[in-house]
């Protein structure tokens, strides 16, 4: 029976995965794509929530995730010109040589 | 003419012509026969089972013609239930079979035929006779085309991505064939009910730029990267003025569902000139920004830079041959289609008939009239435009195409609240004209279309 | 209470959701990792739509598939991270304790989801999200968000511009 | 200084304009579409089309009436070197003026004419047949004397005033042999009669000494 108990697990896993991702991988990039999933399951949640909650007319959790969408998306595009600027700058995408603050 | 003593070798090479060849017209009208015979035998043999059935349903569609599609399944699904006692589950699924069934012969056949017509009409439009060998008038040219894309040997090039190679053809067919789910065929024909079918159309549209990412990257050459990384900054682009001409017509139709777009687009003004959108100033203008957009979606005619022959081969497609070219061919085609079938949707009301009289054509004819109405002037637009270059290509887009939506939103939003008599017909007329002369100014001035002149050749 | 085909529509997009992200995590090859990023969106949507949640599935289909994937696919070949591809010997070490840290935080949560009570309700009717509703909602009651997301957008867009542009202003 | 009103569309309509009036008018007068179906369908080559030299024979005797003396002049000169010629030796060995082999190699020959200019018997001439499909290099490719030979009718046919440019110089030389000869004849005879009439003269002398002396 496809309950809320089983969208919440699916949706820790994700949580989890990207959290792996964001603290084991060395690339700028392949961080991203793990903050990237942190929020797919985040936006995941809330859906399952708004889906089985009370109250399901109030529609806040599916406005939520709509402006989850639009933030994130934003910050995709921020972060991933982030990422080029300091490529061009530094020739690395690993995180641990960008150190220097001056410049 | 001239005594040609042809060599004795030129004589040995010349096939005898086979029976095709030697009478085109009888091997059609066999082929027609055949199939009919075929198609009676089999209605007689299923309707042993249960007289009468299966030939009332085919009456029953002879009389309505309309509705005949739906009375066929109908009438199907009663004879399946009746005669061969299927368990409901098993209904469900064959009417879903059904509808996919038709939708891809039906799409199927077009495909082939355009495929042929393009070439005929390019042909014609320079001077010259197309293809006319493979059978009368080159009927069966789709057919030698199937088979020779089929035979040719699927090359995968070395040190390419295999896997990214052979997903990328198929992420390019999916959304295309997905989309053609949800466009409105006749009254009450819409094989996918959904209440955000525009919304359905472009996340799918977006979807094709990963199959175009996947192609490019996975043949493993410089040029097909590059011609993907072209088509897919053209893609992007060229996806805002959709959105914005699609929007308009959203905001005046108020919803997002291709059946009530369809819908608010009934009736006629003057008893001959129908509602649709098109007739509006804003309309017409919406439909030729979505009509030039929908060519550059789908990588078409003036906009084909990322397939440009001369220079990119054949841009994201070049290390492709044998089935996978045609099924990236195939996807093209069909993309353009669902593109246009939606283009009709939006502006030129689905299937309702043009004028009051012609109504006892059935609504789905009318559909596909208009479709191929359009697919006809997009290989017109590509026998006449020259293709454009790169930075023109991008600067149309955004220095003319989008300020140019947010004009036609405008316009139709004067119209709607000016409730649609001759000032609200004025107002947003001029409101659509005056950016579209200042930003053609703009244009014209900044991107001059005057003759090329070479510096060292001509002094 | 879930026909037949929800279940298996349930574990065919489940499934496919978590091997694509644990495709995104683990693959050597940074392209594969960004394309299983994309199937993860999909799947992602894929959930959405079995929530009865139609209009968000598709804006994430569109706004992530269509763009984001595409975006992070740009950057991974601009700067072509050769990260996986240097193996020191240590690297297997050097994992652990982020592997540690992932799963002690999704045992938490699953012993968090699975002791509490409000998830023994009965699952109530899907509510369909209809358009008109969720339009009326976002210009009456959240106009100011959605004010606020305009020009958050429109500053990210000309931000990430300034950022990235070659050439004499751009630095 | 005012600018021209500048309608964006309207170049695209115009160009549109044309595009259609070419094809609706291709459907109504054969002369507006200038393609051909070619196998069935054939354009007369023009004249000074040249593709691989073929060898003429007058009359219609492809072996006796062939002009070619075997002199090896075009295969020496042959820049590709595809010409093979090996002349007849009639019993005792000395050369006839005859080919029994005459092969052109196709694969090589460049079209460069320059054998038809060396020919000074003008047997040599340029063909414009192109058909010369074939599944192998060397057995099809390599034409002998047999394929080689065409008649002078044939040549008639595909380059009419070269052939009779070419008739007319040959007739006029052969005129020329004859006169030349017919002169030589003619000196020939003048020459004997000059010597009968001095041997004649010889005998008729003596005898008159003897009458003077008596």
């Amino acid at each position: 029976m496809i309950g809320l108990p089983l969208f919440l697990i699916l949706s820790t896993m994700l949580f989890s995965l990207g959290l792996f991702a964001v603290l084991t991988r060395r690339s700028a990039i392949l961080l991203l794509i793990g903050v990237e999933l942190m929020l797919a399951a985040a936006n995941l949640n809330f859906i399952a929530f708004w889906r089985f909650g009370p109250n399901p007319a109030a529609m806040t959790g599916a406005l939520f995730v709509l402006f989850s969408i639009a933030v994130a998306a934003a910050e995709a595009a921020v972060g991933l010109s982030l990422i080029l600027v300091i490529y061009r700058h530094l020739r690395s995408t690993n995180p641990k040589e960008v150190n220097s603050l001056h410049g | 003419m001239l005594p040609t003593e042809t060599h004795p070798q030129t004589q040995r090479n010349r096939p005898a012509l086979n029976f095709a060849a030697r009478r085109p017209w009888s091997t059609l009208a066999l082929l027609i026969a055949a199939v009919l015979v075929v198609g009676a035998g089999v209605l007689f043999l299923l309707n042993l089972k249960a007289p009468g059935l299966l030939t009332g349903a085919v009456v029953a569609a002879m009389g309505d013609p309309g509705q005949a599609p739906l009375i066929l399944k109908a009438g199907l699904l009663h004879y399946l239930e009746t005669a061969w006692s299927c368990a409901p589950w098993m209904l469900e699924l064959t009417s879903i079979f059904i509808v996919i069934g038709t939708l891809l012969s039906v799409f199927g056949v077009i495909f082939a035929l355009t495929s042929l017509v393009e070439r005929k009409m390019l042909a014609r439009i320079q001077n010259r006779f197309g293809p006319n060998r493979a059978g009368p008038w080159g009927l069966f040219q789709p057919l030698a085309d199937a088979i020779k894309m089929l035979t040719k040997e699927d090359i995968v090039p070395t040190g390419a991505d295999k896997v990214l190679h052979l997903l990328a053809p198929i992420t390019m067919l999916v959304p295309a064939l997905l989309v053609l789910a949800i466009l409105p065929y006749g009254p009450g024909m819409v094989p996918v009910e959904l209440g955000v079918g525009i919304l359905f159309f472009f996340a799918l549209g977006a979807t094709t730029e990963v199959g175009v990412f996947m192609a490019g990257w996975g043949s493993n050459n410089k040029y097909s990267l590059l011609g993907a990384m072209r088509s897919i900054a053209q893609m992007i682009s060229y996806e805002i003025p959709l959105f914005l001409a699609a929007l308009a017509v959203v905001m005046l139709s108020g919803s997002l569902s291709p059946d009530a777009i369809v819908s608010a687009q009934d009736g006629y003004v003057f008893s001959f000139v129908p509602h649709w959108f098109v007739f509006t100033p804003w309309g017409f203008a919406g439909f030729l920004l979505f009509f030039t957009a929908a060519l550059a979606e789908s990588n078409r005619s003036p906009f084909d830079l990322p397939e440009g022959e001369s220079e990119l081969v054949a841009g994201h497609m070049t290390e492709y041959s044998g089935f996978k070219y045609a099924v990236f061919f195939m996807a093209e085609y069909i993309g353009l289609f669902a593109i246009c079938g939606f283009a009709v949707t939006l502006f030129l009301g689905g299937w309702h008939a043009p004028l009051p009289w012609l109504e006892w054509i059935p609504g789905y004819l009318w559909f596909f009239i208009k479709l191929y109405a359009l697919v006809l002037l997009a290989i017109w637009v590509r026998g006449t435009v020259p293709r454009m270059r790169g930075d023109h290509l991008m600067g149309f887009a955004w220095k003319f195409m989008i300020p140019m939506g947010f004009a036609v939103i405008l316009a139709a939003a004067v119209w709607h609240y000016a409730g649609g008599g001759v000032p609200g017909w004025l107002a947003s007329a001029v409101i659509v004209l005056m950016p579209y002369l200042a930003l053609g100014r703009v244009v014209a001035i900044q991107y001059p279309a005057s003759r090329r002149v070479y510096r060292f050749s001509e002094s | 209470m879930n026909s037949l085909f929800e279940i298996i529509a349930f574990l065919l997009i489940g499934s496919l959701t978590l091997g694509a992200a644990v495709a995104a995590v683990g693959l050597r090859d940074t392209v594969h990792c960004g394309l299983s990023l994309a199937v993860v969106f999909v799947g992602v949507a894929g959930l959405y739509l079995l929530l009865d949640a139609e209009f968000i599935g598709f804006i994430q289909l569109l706004v992530y598939v269509g763009a984001v994937a595409v975006l992070v696919m740009f950057v991974i070949l601009i700067t072509r991270p050769e990260d996986g591809v240097i193996q020191q010997p240590d690297r297997r070490r050097q994992k652990l304790p982020g592997a540690l840290i992932a799963a002690g935080i999704f045992l938490v949560t699953y012993g968090a989801i699975m002791q509490s009570p409000s998830l023994r309700r009965d699952v109530p009717e899907p509510a369909a999200l209809s358009i008109r509703a969720v339009g009326e909602a976002l210009v009456s009651g959240h106009l100011l968000p959605l004010m606020a997301i305009g020009v958050l957008l429109t500053t990210a867009l000309i931000g990430a511009a300034l950022f990235a542009m070659e050439g004499e202003d751009g630095k | 200084m005012k600018q021209p009103l500048i309608l964006p569309g309207l170049g695209i309509l115009k160009g549109m304009a044309v595009t259609a009036r070419n094809m609706i008018g291709s459907y109504y007068g054969r002369k507006r579409l200038h393609t051909i179906s070619y196998p069935e369908e054939r354009l007369a080559l023009p004249e000074n089309s040249r593709n691989f030299p073929f060898l003429v024979y007058d009359g219609d005797d492809p072996e006796g009436g062939l002009r070619c003396t075997a002199c090896r002049m075009c295969e020496k000169e042959c820049p590709p070197q595809v010409i093979y010629i090996k002349p007849e030796r009639d019993e005792n060995g000395k050369l006839t003026k005859h080919p029994t082999v005459f092969d052109i190699d196709l694969n090589a020959c460049m079209s460069c004419q320059i054998c038809v200019e060396v020919c000074p018997f003008e047997s040599i001439k340029m063909d414009s047949a192109f058909e010369y499909a074939a599944y192998e290099h060397f057995e099809s490719l390599v034409l002998h004397k047999s394929d080689l030979a065409k008649s002078n009718t044939y040549y008639h046919g595909i380059k009419p005033t070269e052939a009779t440019a070419v008739d007319a110089n040959l007739e006029a030389e052969r005129q020329r042999k004859a006169e030349a000869a017919a002169k030589k004849e003619a000196a020939l005879k003048a020459k004997q009669a000059a010597a009968a009439a001095n041997a004649a003269a010889k005998e008729t002398p003596p005898t008159s000494d003897t009458d003077a002396s008596d």
